[in-house]
């Protein structure tokens, strides 16, 4: 594959194009209005929890796969499955490497996610769902550890450090682009004869599909698939 | 006495003409001004509601509902029925304990608390915001018989706030300083990378929102408002505006908010809402149901790249096209109301809108996505809708070739 | 476990930073979509809220009730705060049982059901409604310590509906019809006199108020729109529309809302309301908490004669000022939001705003209004409102000579 | 004073002016859109229920004010006060007439309203205020016939009908005009030194008066005058 170097570098060359101020010019100095406060930087750190690519941000500790097991085991496999495989509609996190291109992708943290950062970054800020942003950074290290070892990222001896996650090559880092290539306009405000009448069909009718909730009346809690 | 006069009710003298010439309600005082501070619908309103489809998310905390677009009447959406998407659900924020940080490669970080964001001057604009999962079911098949299934999860508001360019001045953007992260303290603590070119141009830090406080719903008590750009970018709840040099490539912009092209790639960052238009009259919820004759054929158009320039309506599944007229203010990212008379003649129809905006962009039908963006996209779907008129005045959701 | 992690908050890590860098909505899930299909402000808010003048009126069903505009943050009213105005409560009505009358001096009379009415051409527009008596109790001095109740008998919302004309070109107007008179069906059976120029302009038979079935407190479900004219006249729950050759002149024209002027003469007919503005942000609702600095003073501005051309905000009682920026969209016979920049040196100051309108009117003084109108007029107070500031930052309803 | 005849023609000639259609062409023929229902001769007159100055529609029956004085005893003097006086701030109704233009007005039926067929409106279609157009036609006769001869406009012998309501001459039948004659515009657009500050003084301040509800917390029903 790619050296992790030259994809992360490849992404980088979008991003600098994308981001950026254009040629704005201020329209007052800095501290104009003089409201609000400066905040202390222990303020600013308990605020910023975003983990970018870069890995910069993240807190020192660490976690191995098997300090992950027993955490996940109980906190997070009712939902996700003991092994990852998803359970009654909640996402799927191993698994689906090879089926992007297919007819039934499985999108998970080891067959999409471009960066191990995320990992990271989102078990600590969201997960568990019912408790998000509660749990300690080793915890965190060690789910992260745990999810890439399920997915067979990272051997078992990982060990998931602010170090080491940002240098984890993620197996979908290359199927990431960032910039729509798809045609913007697709069609022609024509007026008259646009189509031919004799060609037209209906392909599909919503009325036959038996998956509409009820829509008058209180609201329906139908279950998936009724 | 008293008694004896209201009991005896006019009707009883003039039954030829009442009810309802003359109904119980005016023959009886109402309530009075003290009744309800804050008011409601009216009660025979109550299913103008927000719906969900039980089916699409295993829990209502990461869900969405939907706008009741046959019931409103104009560009603006009322704040009871403004649709939802939550990823942790809706979160109760003490204004008073709320503060927003911005913070990263500024010259001068800096912690706000509500009272000092209010300070900031103003600005008021009415924008819509659509989740680009708006009409996600209908991709592969026409498959939910329903406008507010089908295009419910768009709505569209005055927002007042602080323009983010002012939040940005005031701070003092570092040279190296190309994006910002917007955060929110839900539980999901949502968050997206922005580039600070769209920042720096109409993004608004919003308070307000249709006349009142943001609603729980939309963002108590601070939003950020993307005008144009995909609703999860519109954060709700807001902590935290971060700058930096590259986005944070958070899940939200990869697992979530990301489409997976039919060649496998996945293509991040799509942002722009393209032009789009609904039939909201007549619909699957509103059939016709005074037989043939005449009919007002109604609809909203909206684009993200600015205003509606115009929007055709086709009363034969796309062979022939009328230019509908577009009600009064046509504003930019906003909803544009559009109308066509229509003398129905009791005989099955496919009707359609399309809009072009100002960019000269022209609304594609679903044949024409399909072969661009292939046959499962999730995102993003702007397709010319087709309703199917039966000769019995029901409507439903097709999909044509 | 699940039940330790959930107990070990993270802000004990964290002391510095939080709360409320992570505040307990942070950390749990809220309440999901289907929670709540119709939606309200948050609890936080709950003192955003119409208020009355309880001596004003002995009964709640003859009274109004003001809108909230220092917590109305653009041009839109919420539905839930539009200032209300009784003669006889609100009637509760059932849209099945709804039925419109229009009769007189036509070719063709009509009877709809609501259904029907919605069938007709329709259009939709932001319009104030505005009660002649807004202002009234500061005719002689500044009585009222409060901006909701010195201007609140106003509100603006996207009106959708009918335009009136649209219905009298299908009953066809007989040659000898000049007067419209517009009733309604609460239990005062509220009707005014108009004339037809007026009905065949801008008037629309509205039953769409901001997104949803317009409020039984605005005329659930059809009330008549007249804009720029007295609220009275936009006739809630409309029941007939009757044409004739001159007006009913019935009471609501004479003994209520005409004016008696101080000759002794009383003046029936004076329907337009000229422009007005307010400074909304400060107002004694909202002093300047952040002692000095930079405070933006924010307002509205509103012309019963068509668009706001320009809006001057004075800081000396008049003595000097300066323009305002309107904020778009700035639309005929609808609110407009101004704002200016202000860094105040924390000395008392009087403020003031002054509109003109695009006919070139200057909102006058109290003194000027006193001087062609006399001292004690009931209706039309749209004088410059002075609001003084104390040292303090609190904010006083006062008027200067 | 001025004949009636000659004051209703005065009136007629602004209402004239005043109304009409002007330039108006149809953007439709009538019927046009063809929908609703043609109402029946008996719906449109229960729904056409007001009365102009010409008295047309009044209906058939009579009243007096002794009559008009049961009724009133029972159905309107809680309210109204038995002479008509008012009462805890309801209307008052009877006296008034000569102090419109003094620094108190007392406007009533008696000394404000311009036409005698307004009262019979009013009371048919509004009053009783807790069951408003519950009365029947000779019953409003004669309420409108007491409040009449209460004001000494009428008799007590007044008999009031379909054709005496019309020919009664109100007090103020002069008083009415129906165009502004005040001037519109009434400032300047000035910018600059518009006024000398030494001259501005404060006149009132709403602080200092006591009138103001609280703004804050539930609404307050204080009462009238606190
Ligand atoms: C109560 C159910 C529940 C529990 C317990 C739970 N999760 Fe989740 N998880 C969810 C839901 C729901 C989502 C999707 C949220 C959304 O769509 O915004 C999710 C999403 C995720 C994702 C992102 C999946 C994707 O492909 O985008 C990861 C990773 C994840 N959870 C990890 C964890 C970990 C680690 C734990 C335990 C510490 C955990 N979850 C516990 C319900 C749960
Ligand atoms: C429960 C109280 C109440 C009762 C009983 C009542 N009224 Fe009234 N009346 C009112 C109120 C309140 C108004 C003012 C309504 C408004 O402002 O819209 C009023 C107004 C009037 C007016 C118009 C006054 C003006 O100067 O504009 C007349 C005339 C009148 N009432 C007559 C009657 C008659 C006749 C009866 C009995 C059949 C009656 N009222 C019973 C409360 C009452
Ligand atoms: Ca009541
Ligand atoms: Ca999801
Ligand atoms: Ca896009
Ligand atoms: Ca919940
Ligand atoms: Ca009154
Ligand atoms: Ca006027
Ligand atoms: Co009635
Ligand atoms: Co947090």
């Amino acid at each position: 594959g790619t050296p992790v170097a030259s994809t992360q570098a490849q992404d980088r060359a979008v991003w600098n194009a994308e981001g950026g101020a254009g040629h704005y010019k201020p329209a007052k100095p800095v501290g104009y209005y003089a409201i609000g406060t400066t905040p202390t930087p222990a303020e600013i750190a308990g605020w910023t929890i975003a983990i970018p690519p870069s890995g910069a941000g993240l807190p020192a500790g660490q976690g191995t796969a098997a300090q992950g097991e027993t955490i996940y085991a109980s906190n997070c496999a009712m939902c996700h499955g003991t092994f990852g495989q998803g359970k009654n509609g909640y996402p799927q996190l191993v698994g689906g490497v090879g089926s992007l291109a297919s007819s039934a992708p499985a999108k998970t943290v080891g067959s999409y996610w471009p960066y191990a950062t995320t990992v990271w970054d989102y078990i600590n800020r969201a997960m568990p769902f019912y408790a998000p942003h509660t749990l300690k950074p080793d915890q965190v290290y060690a789910l992260t550890a745990y999810l890439l070892n399920m997915n067979g990222i990272v051997h078992s001896g990982f060990v998931a450090d602010a170090t080491t996650l940002p240098a984890v090559k993620m197996p979908n880092r290359d199927g990431f682009i960032w910039k729509d290539p798809r045609p913007v306009t697709h069609n022609a405000a024509c007026m008259t004869q646009c189509a031919n009448p004799v060609t037209i069909k209906i392909t599909s009718n919503a009325a036959s599909m038996n998956l509409t909730p009820r829509l008058t009346g209180p609201v329906d809690h139908m279950k998936p698939g009724k | 006495g008293a008694t004896a006069i209201a009991a005896s009710a006019r009707a009883a003298a003039q039954p030829a003409a009442a009810p309802p010439a003359d109904d119980s309600w005016s023959n009886a005082l109402g309530p009075g001004v003290d009744s309800r501070p804050y008011g409601r619908p009216s009660r025979f309103e109550k299913d103008v509601v927000r719906r969900y489809v039980p089916w699409l998310s295993p829990t209502r905390d990461a869900d969405a509902s939907f706008t009741p677009l046959q019931d409103q009447p104009g560009i603006i959406t009322s704040n009871g029925l403004f649709f939802e998407r939550y990823h942790a659900g809706r979160p109760t924020i003490d204004p008073d304990r709320y503060r927003l940080m911005i913070s990263g490669l500024v010259r001068k970080p800096l912690l706000l608390t509500l009272d000092q964001l209010m300070r900031f001057p103003s600005v008021s604009r009415i924008h819509f915001i659509e989740c680009p999962a708006n009409g996600a079911t209908e991709w592969p098949a026409a498959q939910l018989n329903s406008l507010q299934l089908t295009h419910g999860m768009v709505g569209c508001a005055l927002w007042t706030g602080v323009k983010l360019s002012t939040l940005l001045d005031e701070v003092g953007l570092l040279p190296e300083a190309k994006w910002l992260l917007a955060s929110g303290s839900d539980g999901a603590h949502m968050d997206r990378s922005l580039p600070l070119e769209k920042c720096l141009d109409d993004c608004i830090v919003a308070y307000g929102q249709n006349g009142e406080a943001i609603r729980p719903e939309q963002g108590y008590p601070v939003r950020l408002v993307v005008p144009g750009w995909q609703g999860n970018v519109n954060i709700k709840w807001l902590r935290q505006l971060q700058l930096g040099k590259t986005p944070w490539i958070t899940r939200e912009e990869t697992s979530e908010y990301s489409e997976l092209l039919p060649s496998g790639k996945a293509l991040g960052f799509t942002w722009v809402m393209d032009a789009k238009s609904v039939i909201t009259f007549p619909c699957p919820e509103k059939p016709l149901t005074g037989g043939p004759g005449f009919y007002e054929i109604r609809g909203l158009a909206w684009s993200g790249r600015g205003r509606i320039k115009q929007v055709d309506v086709s009363l034969d599944g796309g062979v022939n096209y009328r230019r509908a007229k577009l009600d009064e203010p046509v504003l930019s990212k906003c909803l544009t109301r559009f109308t066509l008379p229509w003398r129905w003649d009791g005989k099955p129809a496919l009707i359609q809108s399309r809009v072009t905006d100002e960019t000269g962009y022209v609304q594609p039908t679903i044949a024409q996505k399909h072969k661009f963006w292939g046959n499962d996209p999730v995102y993003e779907n702007n397709s010319i809708q087709t309703w199917q008129i039966l000769a019995s005045g029901a409507v439903n959701n097709v999909q044509i070739s």
